[in-house]
């Protein structure tokens, strides 16, 4: 197909979903309406099982299930990019050589490393109280890690990041998610029903049932599948070339 | 009429607004400027809009950002080392100019909450905020020289 | 006020995403999308989201364009040692 | 305000459209689609919006003193900024490995390799 006829497609189609689209959002309720059924229960739900932060038990207790998916996805992306992304036999691995970091900026970096890890374990500890959880903390707490590569030395982070660890430490908190869940289960209830722990005083560290342990263990998950990750592409940025065949 | 909110929708309209044009135009010396001034400028946003909606756990955003926006710097900074080695980008003064915002804005924060735990998470983000931004152009303006490969 | 927010929020939100659209070389995407990311969770505070915020943050500050670029290193690095072993 | 949120969510997604299909580089209709997936963002987050709410998080507010917005579009909003980060790492994978086999990442250029 030449670049022009697609083009033409493209803006034809694109005019015909806009107008659909458009139609739709005339036909949505307004911005800003008073009329939210869902929300207004969901609240009432959270506040009843003393979760502070009711997005949190949206996620952990009422839609808990959904997330299970979600994970499952997370795994699977993970899965594909290390199956994808491994080494072959016609490459091979060459050392990079020693970055030169400008003194201040490798001061910083190793000054803000624990400060930001410290942050991202806060964020998901707090997740059902404050705006956080296990999903955000869990990036934060990954990223601060590859301050090391950034500012330091991309050997100085290999030395502190055995890769079977975490890719054990994600197949683990993937597991832990489904145990919680089917302690449930075995507790004569439904599956990831938020019954098994007493719900706690309301605004605290322990309150809210299972949803501390769900929100830990999805905090572990993504922060183990974001070094994983990181890893298998720095790994062939850095790390792997091909074998010049001349 | 909230003050705060009137605040940050000024900084937003006008500071990010010209970040962004920044971004979108010129050469790519300039557009790793204007990225690190957005986050420099997107904290104090944040930290006003905490202040004008009353919700002292917004402050979680900015803090947050205060230490993964001059990492993102970082790592433009880094992995473009050899395209900005050639000229590297100088903007001392629109680095030291976002700094002052973050500073005033923080200050001004402070003197408007009670001294407490509120008062240290405050002080915490403004000085990651202004360490790291500082850090950060000075690590755009040739902080990885050395790196070749790696 | 809250309204004028939202609007010049939502603004610069589609101005930002247009903008990274039709950046064509992906080194200058990947700094466009980063403050995207950064607009996107002014955004999502202003829609009293602070929740989304926080993820939007996390993901698009560093991790989002450190994938990106360590990408166009790798295909680059393929291409100049294509070109070089020629 | 009215349908303008709704119709900025529709601009993004129609933008990030237009960009997947005129891409001449796979990294940048990556960057496209990352777009697109923000757009979605938009839309729930208006759709939960009420106005002159605050968050439902109540660790700094007492229940019931303020009206809240919808949890529930936000909590679906949350949880796939992270996952689709993770999805385009893996597109992005997939980005290196046709480089490698094909040596090229315009999508024009591999079309003509098929034949």
């Amino acid at each position: 197909m030449s670049p022009r006829l697609r083009l033409w497609l493209v803006c034809a189609a694109g005019s015909g979903l806009a107008a659909l689209l458009v139609a739709a959002c005339l036909d949505l309720p307004g911005f800003g309406g008073d009329r939210h059924p869902y929300g207004d229960r969901a609240v009432d739900a959270s506040l009843a099982r003393r979760t502070a932060n009711t997005v949190a038990s949206v996620n952990f207790d009422q839609r808990a299930f959904d997330t299970l998916g979600e994970m499952s996805i997370l795994f699977a992306a993970v899965l594909g990019c290390v199956v994808l992304l491994r080494q072959t036999r016609d490459e091979h691995r060459a050392r990079p050589e020693p970055a030169h970091v400008d003194r201040p900026v490798r001061r910083y970096t190793l000054l803000v490393l624990p400060v930001a890890l410290l942050t991202g374990l806060y964020v998901i500890a707090h997740g059902q109280l404050s705006p956080g959880g296990g999903f955000q903390g869990g990036v934060v707490a990954a990223t601060s890690l590859h301050l090391l590569y950034v500012g330091a030395d991309y050997r100085a982070l290999e030395r502190v990041r055995p890769i079977g660890v975490y890719e054990v430490g994600d197949a683990l908190s993937a597991s832990a998610y489904v145990v919680t869940g089917c302690a449930g289960v075995l507790a004569g209830t439904a599956f990831l029903a938020n019954t098994l722990l007493p719900y706690g005083t309301f605004n605290t560290l322990s309150s809210g049932g299972t949803v501390p342990l769900l929100n830990a263990a999805i905090g572990m998950e993504v922060a183990c599948a974001v070094v994983v990750l990181l890893a298998r592409f720095l790994d062939q940025a850095v790390e792997i070339e091909e074998v010049r065949s001349l | 009429m909230n003050g705060w909110l009137l605040a940050a929708a000024v900084v937003l309209a006008g500071g990010v607004g010209a970040t962004l044009w920044g971004v979108a135009t010129g050469p790519l010396r300039r557009r790793v400027v204007a990225q690190n001034l957005s986050s420099a400028l997107a904290c104090p946003i944040l930290l006003l809009l905490s202040q004008g909606y009353d919700r002292p756990s917004y402050v979680d955003l900015a803090l947050v950002l205060a230490l993964l926006g001059p990492v993102g710097t970082l790592v433009f900074a880094r992995l473009l080392a050899d395209e900005l080695a050639g000229d590297p980008p100088r903007a001392w003064g629109a680095t030291w100019a976002a700094a002052g915002v973050g500073a005033g804005v923080v200050l001004a924060l402070c003197a408007a909450t009670a001294p407490g735990r509120a008062t240290v998470k405050l002080l915490l983000t403004g000085a990651l905020l202004i360490g790291g931004n500082v850090v950060a152009s000075r690590a755009l303006a040739g902080g990885f020289r050395g790196v070749r490969r790696g | 006020m809250a309204d004028a927010l939202i609007a010049v929020a939502l603004l610069l939100v589609a101005v930002s995403a247009t903008v990274a659209v039709v950046t064509r070389d992906p080194v200058r995407q990947a700094l466009v999308l980063a403050v995207l990311g950064i607009v996107l969770a002014v955004l999502f505070t202003v829609l009293q989201a602070p929740d989304v915020g926080l993820s939007q943050l996390a993901v698009g500050s560093a991790l989002t364009p450190l994938l990106l670029l360590l990408t166009v290193r790798k295909v680059r690095r393929r291409a100049q040692d294509r070109d070089g072993g020629r | 305000m009215g349908v303008l949120p709704y119709l900025v969510a529709v601009w993004i997604f129609l933008a990030g459209c237009y960009g997947l299909a005129t891409s001449r580089n796979l990294i940048h209709a990556v960057g496209c689609l990352a777009v697109c997936q923000s757009a979605t963002y938009v839309l729930l987050l208006a759709v939960g919006y009420r106005d002159g709410a605050t968050a439902p998080v109540f660790s700094d507010v007492e229940p019931g003193s303020r009206p809240v917005v919808d949890p529930v579009v936000q909590a679906l909003a949350l949880t796939d900024v992270v996952v689709g980060a993770t999805v385009t790492a893996l597109l992005l994978a997939l980005v290196v490995q046709i480089s490698k086999r094909h040596g090229t990442v315009d999508p024009d250029e591999l079309s003509e390799l098929r034949g």
